[in-house]
């Protein structure tokens, strides 16, 4: 084996889909015991180089190569037995069958073919500790949130010994603390001499883990930073092509008088704390909790999806419990939930029908569609909100995940919402159109909206909240603005006071 | 509309009602009777019920046949098309009439009739009555309703009358019999299986078992040579299925009545063949050539299946 | 778009129909244009309905059973119940439309799946209808000649001689005219497109998913329903364990053969009626031409695979040369 | 786990039992159960096939066709074609191998639906039974008695007088442990499961899903080309037009009563078992006990539609039994 030769070097990848030339020739060098951060636009191409150095969707044409040796990697065996493997960007979990059967799946430890139960639940006690997972291997995932879930990936990617581990945003449904066991876990391995490609939008964490860093921009080389030249200014400068100025917009300040009072609220899925909370017109409200701490729930019994059990709800002065979406709707609340692509838009529809999906109503004809207000809104939504598509007729599928957002946004500010809900807004989305979206944000609000949002990222909460709710197992544990806002206070909060150990509850 | 076929012979064709064996003898007569009566004969069997018939008439009227002999489901309620075909080319019916429509006439049997034959052979079998089931493929149908009506009536000794109807679920106890009721199984074989079962199961102590669809008494004969009661339970079929004479000839079946398919089929061509020439004297006056059903039983099944085997292996 | 999705099956439905007036100058004849148009329009009632449950990404197995149900139960009613014609027809309605809503409510309100329900209803409504006859034929016999028109009756067309439109297919155009409308232009439509594809999309942006899909299920039944009264008006008798068996497979074949796609969201009525007007003319073809009308179902079989087969190769075909040709833009400025 | 999802069928199943047992001093008569243990052994054989290919989130309608063309097969060439018995069963067992592998190419290699591709499947089969046979029944008359015995057979059981266990059940037997432990306990079974749930997660993992999907399929096919001849062989005929129809709709419905769901990923052999069990004792019960037996289908439809109704608000009974008992337990503490 050459020592000096790199890990894994990959030249000229090029990578085609129908219509599309996702990859036209990248390259990219991973070292031993280096973690390699590939950054980039959505769209820019990261997943499908990754997919091809993991045989998942090998490339059309270019080379790859181990050691320094000529290697081919055709199929996910190919990439396991070469000691490559992949963490997806999505979920890839049989949740029918148990953490076990999973960390296992494809290599099960087998006696004539047959399952070794007991030595696989052995085998994958020490795999869930190493990523911090506090979770019997017999339990089923169906069992798990997302983040364990996620955690549950990780230790799969472990269990292999690979030599090379490729991480795809490994940390989007991860709040920080999770994030922090991801991270121990990365540096143990590097230390090892594994070589790994780490994937994030989340700049702050690439600045701590990387080593050094390749951009991708539009399915090719933007350029490469080493471990000195790493800064925020220089990664957004690559990506976008140009500099970023004043990243979160300037605030407005002015605060109107409350349109959203919850009153011992209680949401189905933790009935046993109520929710109290008052937001303005005018004001931006972060949401703040660890994975599985009630958010996504919270924001879903405002939106009439999951109504609520008890207490007491008032919009702009009238009492409502929202018991379906439609009801909400109609008193002004919009949500922009979380999974873009599930419950955000209709992936086959076109892009101008995803945008009038929520006003046909208001817009109809007695009950005809209005195809003169549809396709006014869809060029004006097109243009206010800068929708990167070729027309109004494209299937919104055939988006980059940012305008898809987009898309859902304009969908609800056709309805001129005085309460908007976003959970998780920029999840996986690039760093231009997330910009963009604050801008968005900040213009709401000087219009009057009052904006609750979700957030993971520590960052983009501090930076666009007026305030900040936590909550933490299902409950209200406190609220910060001003002075008292700071990374600490709402880590505090969230993880249920003072004792840092405890563990999430989840299922 | 006259016949565009290519061979310049004239067309004639054979409507069934169903897919059976018993069409099968007289596609046999059918077959046969072309080259004799020199025209293209030809027959189809509708497999999905009435609307299926209904179809493949209209098909062939389009195709322009000259003649079809029909075995129409439901008579009472098939006027329309028979009146159809009645106009556009020379109907006749066959196995089961239909007097009100326009056909020109009905050559078969009458299935009330060959019912009380079957319940005649019943009362011989069981001289001192008893519990009897009827098995049967449907219940809808006009022949099975008729020949199903016959049979009881015939069991009962009860005075003719064909539009008499009990109902399938009643249990009729008359005259020293006990009759347990009908079952069918829209022709599915095991279904029929499972039927003669289960009655063997409800009431051990049946004294006989009267088949009425064609295939119904093998599959009789050979549950109860499973269940060890061949000989115990009488058998009475009806057709002449090869296990039918088969019992009869080894004493399991007690006798059965045969309709005479092959005749349906033969004379079919022969009586539109001459229709079409234009010879009207075929039709006699009452509208209706009878090819009567016959009783089988143990002294003249010999002779019966060796005329039977005759006829059917001139169509090979 | 509607139109390319058509445009395989539409060549494929011609292609028959000249095959078959190579093989018999008879499938010309008015005669049996007509019939085959009283077939096209029976079949593509249901099949429309048919149509609109899959649109949902749903099924209806229970199709071929309502068909009996309704079949049996309107001369049922009518003769042996003697029930007025009015009373009659508005009692089949109501229980066509209660079986849709009885299907919508558990497929929505249990979240049992639409396959499992309407197995369930497969089996039950036509034994429901083998009950309440007692296992009889039913039918109209000489009677009832005014209201069997609707099934049976011609429409002479000025300017053609010899052909008559048979009445069926007035039923067939107004309710495809009204299903593509509804489908196309109503804001109801749009939502049942939307969820078909992404229910949980469609929720997220306030439509009432539950509410959509239970109506889509109504009108699968009350087509059926419909189909049902006129397929026996038509024949004039219904037996009640044959009456539409394995009609809701001849359906949804016409429906999948028409462009529809059984993961739901996408829907061509046009289709719908090309893939029904299909199969009849197969099964006519085979009656009019050959001797092996037993082989009848083999040769549907093999077309339809053919067809669906075709269609993926084609479509697969498309997007390789649509790649092909975006890239030679792509590279051309460059 | 199993135990538990097939707790709610087994015990309809036992109260079914128990109510045919008081309405009739005959259901539990060696003979009937002898019976009943045979049908149910028959019907089980298929379907266990197809929950293999329900576990991969498929469906195979094409069951009944399978069994017909199997089932009238076996007869033709022993009796009309004069084939040796090895070489007819062998052809059977080829041809039926032959169209799993081929419903698995198309469903895998071309993307079309398991659904339409099963669905042209059950229209071409039959047909090409009904062509070969000439549409004619065919059946072993008093021939290949050892053969037969397969199906008909009964083996004395030790200690037990006066009843002996039918040959199919031995079948039955051995395959339903033969597929419980391939699906439970192999690495196979394991990946069929997880392919069922999530394709993408197992093709992730290494695993080739296309094979493994084609595999089910041939299982499917082939356990329907066993239960035709089985079928065949215990009745001694087969009418290429009638038999197996609708069979694929009970092989479907016993493994969703035995708690497969159609979303895929979950089996219980077991529960398949007790399925097709409780589907044979109803018929049963009805003939033994009721004169209605024309209204079969209705009650086996409701009692089906109620079973599972009955499990769906169970399981949300369940769910939120358990979410107050975790609410309490917090409670306690604090
Ligand atoms: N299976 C596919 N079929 C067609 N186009 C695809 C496919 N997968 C990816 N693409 C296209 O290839 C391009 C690159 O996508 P890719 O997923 O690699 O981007 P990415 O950099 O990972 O973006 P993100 O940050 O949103 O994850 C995009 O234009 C995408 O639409
Ligand atoms: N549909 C559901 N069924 C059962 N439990 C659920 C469901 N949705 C959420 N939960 C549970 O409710 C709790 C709160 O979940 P929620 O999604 O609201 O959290 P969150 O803070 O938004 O986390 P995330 O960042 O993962 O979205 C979790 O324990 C989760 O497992
Ligand atoms: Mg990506
Ligand atoms: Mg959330």
């Amino acid at each position: 084996m050459d020592i000096s030769a790199p890990l894994l070097e990959a030249r000229n990848l090029v990578k085609t889909f129908p219509g599309v030339r996702a990859l036209k020739g990248v390259s990219l060098t991973l070292h031993r015991g280096e973690v390699l951060a590939v950054i980039g636009e959505n769209g820019g191409g990261k997943s499908t180089l990754m997919k091809s150095l993991a045989g998942v969707q090998p490339a059309d044409s270019g080379e790859i190569l181990i050691d320094g040796r000529p290697a081919e990697v055709a199929s996910v065996p190919d990439a396991l037995a070469r000691g490559i493997a992949l963490i997806h960007q999505e979920l890839n979990l049989a949740d029918n069958l148990d953490i076990a059967a999973n960390l296992f799946l494809g290599r099960e430890k087998s006696r004539f073919g047959t399952i070794d139960k007991p030595a696989q639940y052995r085998a994958a006690r020490p795999l869930l500790e190493a990523v911090g997972l506090d979770a019997d291997p017999a339990a089923l995932v169906s069992t798990l949130c997302i983040g364990q879930q996620q955690q549950v990936e990780i230790a799969k990617a472990l269990s292999l010994n690979a030599r090379i581990i490729i991480m795809d945003e490994p940390t989007s449904s991860l709040t920080t603390r999770e994030s922090e066991k991801l991270f121990k876990v990365i540096r143990d391995l590097r230390s090892k001499g594994v070589g790994i490609v780490y994937i994030s939008h989340r700049l702050v964490e690439v600045m701590d883990l990387a080593d050094r860093v390749t951009v991708l921009r539009d399915g090719a080389n933007a350029g490469n930073l080493e471990k000195s030249e790493i800064s925020h200014e220089a990664m957004v400068r690559f990506m976008v092509g140009r500099d970023v100025s004043r990243f979160y917009p300037q605030k407005s300040g002015k605060l109107g008088d409350p349109v959203l009072e919850a009153d011992d609220l209680r949401s189905p899925a933790h009935p046993q704390h109520g929710l109290n909370f008052t937001i303005r017109a005018g004001e931006i409200v972060g949401l703040s909790g660890l994975v599985g701490s009630g958010r996504t729930e919270m924001m879903q019994t405002l939106f009439g999806i999951t109504p609520a059990t008890g207490g007491r709800l008032r919009i702009s002065g009238n009492s409502l419990v929202p018991q379906t979406p439609m009801e909400a709707i109609n008193v002004g609340i919009a949500l922009v939930p979380e999974d873009r692509k599930k419950q955000g838009v209709v992936l086959e529809m076109a892009v101008s029908e995803n945008l009038s999906l929520a006003s046909l109503r208001r817009d109809q004809n007695a009950a005809l569609i209005n195809r003169r207000a549809e396709n006014d809104l869809c060029s004006e939504m097109i243009g206010k909100l800068r929708i990167k598509t070729p027309g109004g007729k494209q299937p919104a599928q055939f988006l980059s995940g940012g305008n898809q957002q987009k898309v859902v946004l304009g969908k609800w500010l056709a309805m001129r919402p005085r309460v908007l809900l976003l959970d998780e807004p920029t999840r996986g989305i690039d760093i231009g159109a997330k910009q963009e979206i604050y801008q968005l944000m900040e213009q709401l609000a000087a219009d009057g909206v009052a904006i609750l949002f979700v957030s993971s990222e520590m960052e983009e909460l501090l930076g666009m909240a007026d305030r900040v709710l936590v909550m933490h197992e299902g409950r209200m544990a406190g609220e910060l603005a001003g002075i008292g806002l700071s990374e600490e206070s709402v880590m505090h909060l969230a993880t249920g006071g003072c004792h840092s150990t405890s563990k999430s509850t989840c299922n | 509309k006259p016949s565009g076929s290519g061979s310049g012979k004239k067309k004639v064709v054979f409507v069934s009602n169903g897919v059976d064996p018993f069409w099968t003898n007289a596609a046999a007569g059918v077959r046969d009777a072309g080259p004799k009566f020199d025209v293209d004969a030809e027959t189809i069997m509708p497999t999905e019920g009435v609307a299926d018939q209904k179809r493949i008439i209209e098909d062939l009227l389009t195709k322009g046949v000259d003649g079809i002999s029909v075995s129409p489901i439901d008579p009472a309620n098939q006027n329309d098309i028979l009146n159809t075909a009645a106009g556009r080319t020379k109907l006749i019916t066959n196995d089961s009439d239909a007097p009100t429509s326009n056909r020109l006439v009905y050559i078969g049997m009458d299935n009330y009739k060959a019912g009380r034959m079957t319940g005649e052979l019943v009362r011989e079998a069981l001289p001192q009555g008893g519990a009897v089931m009827i098995f049967i493929g449907r219940m809808e149908q006009d022949n099975a309703k008729t020949r199903r009506q016959g049979t009881i009536d015939g069991i009962l000794g009860r005075p003719e009358d064909p539009t008499r109807f009990d109902p399938a679920g009643t249990i009729i106890e008359e005259a020293g019999f006990k009759i347990m009721g009908t079952l069918t199984d829209n022709f599915d074989r095991g279904k029929t299986k499972a039927n003669v079962e289960d009655t063997l199961s409800k009431y051990p102590d049946i004294a006989g078992m009267v088949g009425l669809f064609g295939y119904n008494p093998p599959i009789i004969i050979e549950v109860l040579a499973q269940a060890g009661k061949l000989g115990k339970v009488k058998v009475i079929g009806f057709d002449e299925n090869e296990a039918t004479l088969a019992g009869i000839q080894k004493g399991t079946v007690h006798g059965t009545v045969v309709q005479n398919p092959y005749m349906y089929g033969y004379k079919s061509v022969e009586v539109l063949s001459e229709l079409i020439k234009g010879n009207t004297s075929v039709i006699p006056a009452n509208k209706m050539i009878d090819i009567p059903a016959r009783q089988i039983r143990k002294d003249n099944v010999d002779t019966f299946w060796a005329e039977l085997k005759k006829t059917l292996g001139t169509a090979k | 778009m509607q139109l390319k999705k058509t445009l395989g099956i539409t060549l494929l439905f011609f292609a028959v129909c000249i095959l078959t007036t190579s093989l018999s100058e008879n499938f010309l004849s008015s005669y049996n244009l007509e019939n085959l148009l009283r077939r096209t329009a029976l079949f593509g009632i249901i099949s429309i309905g048919v149509a609109f449950v899959i649109v949902t990404g749903g099924i209806d197995l229970s199709v071929g059973s309502v068909v009996c149900l309704s079949g049996c139960g309107l001369p049922w009613l009518l003769t042996t119940q003697g029930w007025s014609l009015p009373s009659a027809l508005m009692a089949v309605a109501l229980v066509s439309a209660g079986i849709g809503l009885l299907h919508g409510l558990l497929i929505t309100r249990l979240g049992i799946q639409p396959f499992v329900v309407t197995l369930c209803g497969l089996m039950m409504y036509r034994g429901i209808a083998r009950g309440f006859t007692g296992d009889q034929t039913v039918g109209f016999g000489d009677g009832f000649k005014g209201l069997r028109s609707l099934a049976t009756g011609r429409i002479e067309l000025p300017f053609i001689d010899d052909f008559a439109l048979p009445a069926p297919c007035v039923f067939l155009l107004v309710i495809a005219l009204l299903a593509a409308f509804f489908l196309n232009r109503t804001i109801y439509g749009r939502y049942l497109l939307a969820l078909g594809r992404s229910e949980e999309a469609a929720r997220y942006s306030g439509i009432n998913t539950g509410c959509m899909t239970v109506l889509a299920y109504i009108i699968c039944s009350c087509l059926a329903g419909l189909g049902g009264v006129l397929f026996v008006l038509d024949v004039n008798i219904a037996q009640p364990s044959d009456c539409g068996n394995f009609y809701e497979l001849y359906a949804i074949a016409a429906a999948v053969l028409g462009g529809c796609s059984l993961r739901g969201g996408v829907s061509t009525i046009f289709g719908v009626i090309i893939g029904a007007a299909l199969m009849q003319t197969l099964r006519n073809m085979i009656t009019l031409t050959s001797r092996h009308q037993h082989m009848e179902f083999a040769i549907i079989g093999a077309v339809l695979l053919a067809g669906v087969v075709a269609d993926e190769l084609m479509k697969r075909r498309n997007i390789r040369r649509r790649a092909v040709r975006a890239l030679r833009e792509e590279s051309t400025p460059a």
